[in-house]
């Protein structure tokens, strides 16, 4: 049963999820990835192997975390390692297969910046700085890249390259030495886009339900390309919808808590 | 071999201003209860180490105590930005700190090669990105057998690292389950460490491959239940989401950040952490 | 994701002659049926890695079915040495087998660089040791921070990894407890892994930070209960240390080497392995 | 009280033994330093932790094991960590006092031959390797050596250098920047030896009881050098032989076991 009655968020997680394989073994990035990851291993890829950098491997939370540390990641884990582990053996060890990054600002070559707005030695706006992510990009087989369009964070020129995507585009992930195949998806409020083979700029493949090509490029800083044949995105199911809504459910009531007030 | 005193006695024994201290703990266990002290006793010119810096180096930083902050990722995870750090580095409110920026897998290896004795960590690590190009201390080796070039980091060995631990044992062999982060490293790093636990016992029941430091390895086990608070302590309470939401808050504001850390940490003790979790106990 | 057959089959189908292969386990569980498989499956030419080669790697070359071993500690623990590998080694019966020789501390981070995907390890080792001489992988790095030499080995990335564990779960997740060796590591490096385990069991009922190789890392399961014989399976039964003391004996001599491998191994099949611990097991 | 029936062996192990300080931490090799850290733990310095290159740290078996893997070595540590991680962590970092070796083959400066008799590439004796030696050689604090006298095993010159004691003498160790200080005790079944502060050269120091100076020289293939002042080992007490004799029927008694013989 097909849903017509669907935030741009919500087709945005679903249209994500549906990218993710049974048999992916997913870096979850901290943010918006991780709704998407794990409705993909509650609807159609029940066997995901979901990573959290926290060391968590294989991990199945019934409610989505608000760090990635939380406790139950490591309760529902199939085993917990040290952080030093976590990114010497299974990510530089070539172990995962898609990385699922979110982007506070990228271009259109999925280079992405999470690290300063203006310059770094005298930011305008101090951003937490990569994380994971700058190995998340090089060392898993692909990166999915998930977030909500706007012009501030879709620009002609990032700031900073936290994290290299297809730098200057066409083969200059290769001239680096980088043998993995970076961003290849990219799943916004609006629109799911492909990476070109050839000149590695993301394309426009699919608008979602009453999405058009002007709305995209209204919310992008760049001028948008769009592929030769482009088509709508599936709407969600009603599994698809109805357990995103559920996730979300029990999420924000196990996250709203009794407010202490008196510590943090 | 550890000893057993006071918190108050153990920061006063084993941490300096000017000192290179690391406060570590991955989201969770994260000593809490060290950092407020610390800042009671008015601890300054600190250069601080961490993977994560969240709340506490936020409010150690906003409080004046930070000379330099070496890390990796600088958030309130979930919830949004360090207001602190922000205003120390945009505004250098209340001085601009210095910062020494790595990613993750660089900080990792670089506390690895610290607890295993090396001067330096190689990864495979910062291809094309810019971090390298503001970082001097981001160089690289080459692979003597493929000719490789591996970027390389210098190893962390914080004068002081402060852990926050689920139990010791009487011998002070402290024991970690769970999400055990960095910590391990980054007391085996260390010149000293403080260890805070949420109980002493007579025995671990450790699994003979849990994360156990033996005692001989820790320089002081201070017992602080509800130590890690907001952050969690496996087994004794959950993570407390709530004051890291209201936290955004707090921070956001110069005079609501001060007055919030006079009543909630200058004016208070380490004792009442434990209050602070018993509401949380319940849903551990 | 790991499949579950029969040990014949997973040998048939992961080594093949010229591989180069571990058989990893230090003292514990160490993959004995395995290594028996391989003999009566008649896989030569073989490049044998372990940090201790011990009864299986001296029965192979004694076989005939090793072409080179790397390694770093060839003995008998306890008892002697490895006569059959002498024999190759100073005799050239039956034949000369190459040897690549390192520290245990080389082996280990050699191992652990493969798990890394790294190309190399480095190691603050080998000062004054001879090996660097014979040993043309041996070399060395300079810290590029405080320049520091330091020694540098190729990572051990195997064709095939054989390791005997505790138990697997049906979704072919893995747990090793007690001494667990270099076994992760020894999986992780390499190409395809062949795990014979006591147990399948339901529930593995792991420590969260117990020794788990996730069943999406292993290429196979085999059921083997009694595999490790002589060594132990921590739990399920202990070293038999008889065993080991009575090799010394039979492999002292060519033809009772061959009469007691024809006998026990060569006419054996990995149902065996049950029936050799069942008087031990009461004693675990 | 003074004990005067024991042999040459248990006169060695004892000696070796006490050694061994409450607060060390030592790395026990393979072989005959097992049964002396082990009655230093049993006797004089319980405290003292006991390192076994299998990982298990802070051991304290009730009987000798015979590989240094026995399961009990694991059901007594205080904690079993991987083998990476012992000789990265433990040896490496730093954080061992003592490490205490045996030897087929050393010489009078205390490095150790245990790879080969004969040449490396034709030997007349293939022996085990080096197994941890090489790094304990370098890594620990300082050195213990215990091995019973013969010709054979105490030679003029090694036939490969295995170890590294303090090479050529002098400050061999220091020009190849080795920082830590070497072998700095031997116990023989006949005496024990310190090193020589400036040549580093092993000097006896004690004689067990009824040895002379002849028969220490009788059964060492260099020319023994002697302190000035040369005492006599105390003998063991009571305690000391007694706790080493059940010691070693606990682990004659736990190694004969029911010999199977239809597989190894």
């Amino acid at each position: 049963m097909i849903e017509t009655d669907f935030t741009p968020t919500e087709m945005m997680t679903i249209a994500a999820a549906r990218a993710l394989k049974n048999t992916d073994v997913c870096f979850v990035g901290i943010g918006a990835p991780s709704a998407a990851c794990n409705i993909a291993r509650l609807t159609h890829a029940p066997d995901v192997t979901l990573i959290y950098e926290s060391g968590t491997i294989g991990t199945a939370p019934s409610v989505l975390p608000l760090s990635i540390g939380d406790g139950e990641l490591c309760d529902t884990a199939v085993t917990t390692v040290s952080v030093p582990e976590m990114f010497r053996y299974w990510l530089q060890g070539g172990r995962v297969t898609v990385g699922f990054l979110g982007a506070a600002q990228i271009d259109r070559f999925g280079n992405i910046n999470t690290t300063v707005i203006g310059e770094y030695d005298h930011p305008k706006t101090r951003l937490p700085g990569g994380g994971g992510a700058p190995e998340i990009a090089s060392s898993c087989g692909e990166i999915f890249i998930t977030l909500k369009q706007s012009k501030r964070a879709m620009v002609e020129k990032i700031d900073f390259f936290t994290s290299f995507g297809h730098g200057e585009g066409g083969d200059h992930r290769a001239r680096l030495g980088i043998t993995t195949k970076g961003p290849t998806l990219m799943v916004t409020d609006l629109a799911v886009w492909r990476t070109d083979p050839v000149t590695h700029e993301f394309t426009v493949v699919l608008l979602h339900p009453g999405v058009t090509r002007e709305m995209v490029q209204a919310e992008c800083g760049w001028t948008v390309r769009f592929a030769d044949e482009v088509d709508e995105t599936p709407p969600p199911t009603e599994l698809e919808l109805t357990t995103l809504r559920d996730l979300n459910a029990r999420t924000k009531a196990a996250h709203s808590g009794a407010h202490t007030g008196d510590a943090a | 071999m550890a000893h057993f005193m006071t918190l108050p006695e153990a920061v006063a024994q084993n941490l300096n201003s000017g000192d290179t201290a690391a406060f570590e703990g991955f989201t969770h266990l994260i000593p809490h209860a060290s950092a407020h002290e610390a800042l009671r006793q008015g601890i300054k010119d600190l250069t601080l180490v961490r993977m994560t810096p969240d709340l506490i180096y936020d409010q150690m930083i906003g409080m004046g105590a930070v000379r330099k902050l070496i890390f990796s990722y600088a958030g309130n995870p979930g919830v949004g930005l360090l207001r602190r750090l922000r205003d120390s580095v945009e505004n250098g409110w209340p001085h601009k700190i210095e910062i020494e920026e790595h990613s993750h897998a660089a900080m990792a290896n670089a506390y690895e090669a610290g607890a295993a004795g090396l001067p330096f960590a190689m990864l495979r690590g910062y291809k094309g990105a810019e971090l390298a190009r503001v970082n001097p201390n981001i160089k690289s080796v080459t692979c003597p057998f493929t000719g490789e070039e591996l970027a390389a980091v210098p190893a962390i060995r914080p004068d002081v690292t402060f852990i926050h631990a689920q139990k010791a044992d009487r011998k002070g062999n402290v024991l970690v389950e769970g999400i055990v982060g960095v910590q391990k490293e980054a007391v085996l790093a260390a010149k000293r460490s403080v260890v805070t636990v949420e109980e002493i016992v007579d025995d671990l029941s450790a699994h003979p491959n849990a994360c156990v430091l033996p005692g001989w390895t820790v320089t002081v086990i201070c017992e602080v239940p509800g130590g890690a608070h907001p952050s969690y302590a496996h087994g004794y309470y959950p993570r407390d989401n709530a004051s890291y939401i209201a936290w955004d808050r707090i921070a956001a504001d110069r005079d609501t950040f001060l007055a919030w850390m006079k009543e909630n940490v200058l004016d208070a003790t380490p004792e009442v952490f434990d209050d602070r979790v018993s509401h949380l106990r319940s849903r551990s």
